[in-house]
């Protein structure tokens, strides 16, 4: 016999108590912080009894949650204390609602795009024809090209970053390099090692390109070839 | 010029052009003062509203853009084959709704609001040319700003940011 | 359908297509036959003459396709040439840089780093003289790779393409 289990996917915790509040038509302003604990909690232990990854914020979520139960437990020492001390739910409402009102707002934008998407426009192609046509000057001034070059670069460089989830402080790891290499791999069945030591932005990044290259050799997901000396290197997928 | 020659020339470019050309460009072009321009640009927009008209002008932060009727979206699908949608998943609706409202703003800031990391939402906005970055916050770390772009006006149907929705006043 | 309404659907489709258009892919699309679509379509062409309009069809090969007005081209230059003082469009810009500082590189190489296809304006470059094919890669597929030509160092007054400005943190 086979169970089914219907179990809603939350993007994140807002997402999650939201549900939970929604669910049994809770007003916002007077939140029974026990039930939703319990419940709360009861969710995330079902999604980890599935082998669901739970991204930490849940359980972040879980932690301030018990912290406003217990802080409600506390006795209040006098009545004097009770008006003036906020409602230790206060924030947890204000961020809540906060939330609601961008879930909500999206939806309304979901209709506009839906509507507005349907206008297509035409591509540029034409008037880079046109300027392309026109005769070029006697002298051109070399910094254009150079900075050009250097915002391709750096734009190339921040689309990068943010794909592999770092800061754009933070250094490439070769794991995250062998995601790339992998993924180039998918999309054609060959790539010349030249195209992807070139493709790097700085010296270290192409450092760790070779690394994660000699890595998926030795995970045997990859191999390279060489057919003559001096030849391209290529490398192909398994 | 005769005012049906500068519609004639206004059309004309925006057409080669295919990208919005603004409202000072084309006033430089056509040697026309920008006020009266405009006019004859509202005219020109009422003009495309006649029905054997398959295209029309949308503004955008003071520029124009020729656009195809959405009404007619149905001839360009069987022609041109089932083109894919803009496609945004909820999670990245909510990452462009703040950074719509709140721009310029910081990815911490938009984690905070959604309660859980918006990287990858953030990065796919770029790539559809939604939003852009726009600066950078002065203090540590001096962290990525962004806002959104001329293409998500277009794509939602806005003439600029002011008319967005207005958004429940909350704080 | 309504003639009026068939008009516009084939000014959307041209419009949106911006290639010539085929009167039987057109006559697909619309559901009507191809000797009466075309009787439709050369009424549309008569249209288009009116002083007002700015774009015409042109038919090449029973395909349609929408174009500019000759006559109004000099607003069209206008409108470009300040923006393209250099003669060149911003997309080949980025192309010739990518090619300057990187040659010999093949387009895949330059497609990648731009997210976008470039082979329109590698046409356009070589058409200019301002790159060239200097040899191929060896090893499936063969691909062309691109390099600077004697009329570029010139132009950017340069005697040989050590003398590029440097950029730091490349290589």
């Amino acid at each position: 016999m086979s169970i089914n289990i219907k179990l809603e996917v939350f993007e994140g915790p807002f997402e999650l108590l939201f549900h939970l509040i929604e669910k049994d038509k809770i007003d916002i302003y007077d939140i029974p912080i026990a039930k939703i604990t319990a419940q709360y909690i009861n969710y995330i232990k079902m999604m980890q009894s599935l082998d669901i990854d739970l991204a930490s914020e849940f359980l972040v979520m879980a932690a301030t949650l018990l912290e406003i139960k217990s802080k409600m437990l506390l006795p209040k020492t006098s009545k004097e204390d009770e008006v003036q001390e906020e409602d230790p739910r206060e924030d947890l409402v204000k961020k809540l609602l906060e939330y609601k009102a961008y879930k909500d707002i999206s939806a309304i934008l979901k209709q506009k795009l839906m509507e507005n998407e349907k206008a297509l426009c035409k591509d540029s192609s034409l008037a880079d024809e046109i300027i392309d046509s026109f005769a070029l000057p006697d002298r051109l001034s070399i910094e254009i090209l150079m900075d050009k070059f250097k915002e391709l670069m750096n734009k190339k460089q921040s689309h990068k970053d943010l794909e592999n989830n770092r800061i754009y402080r933070d250094n490439i790891t070769v794991e995250d390099k062998m995601v790339e290499v992998l993924k180039a791999l998918s999309l054609e069945k060959t790539v010349y090692f030249d195209d992807l030591i070139m493709e790097c932005i700085n010296k270290l990044e192409a450092i760790i390109t070779f690394l994660a290259i000699l890595e998926l050799i030795k995970q045997r997901r990859i191999y390279v070839e060489q057919t003559n000396n001096f030849d391209k290197i290529i490398v192909r997928r398994r | 010029m005769d005012i049906k020659k500068i519609k004639a020339a206004i059309e004309c470019m925006l057409f080669v052009s295919g990208d919005p050309v603004s409202l000072k460009d084309l006033s430089a072009a056509l040697a026309i003062d920008q006020s009266t321009l405009k006019k004859i640009i509202n005219q020109l927009i009422d003009d495309y509203k006649d029905i054997t008209r398959g295209i029309k002008i949308v503004e955008i932060n003071n520029s124009y853009q020729l656009c195809s009727k959405t009404e007619l979206y149905e001839f360009v699908e069987k022609l041109l084959k089932p083109k894919a949608k803009i496609g945004l998943s909820q999670a990245s609706l909510e990452t462009l709704s703040i950074i719509a409202y709140k721009q310029p703003v910081t990815k911490s800031v938009i984690d905070s609001i959604r309660g859980v990391k918006s990287d990858a939402c953030i990065a796919r906005l770029l790539e559809k040319d939604m939003i852009k970055e726009v600066g950078r916050m002065d203090g540590p770390g001096r962290p990525i700003l962004y806002g959104t772009t001329n293409t998500f006006l277009r794509l939602f149907g806005l003439k600029n940011i002011n008319e967005l929705p207005p958004i429940k006043d909350l704080f």
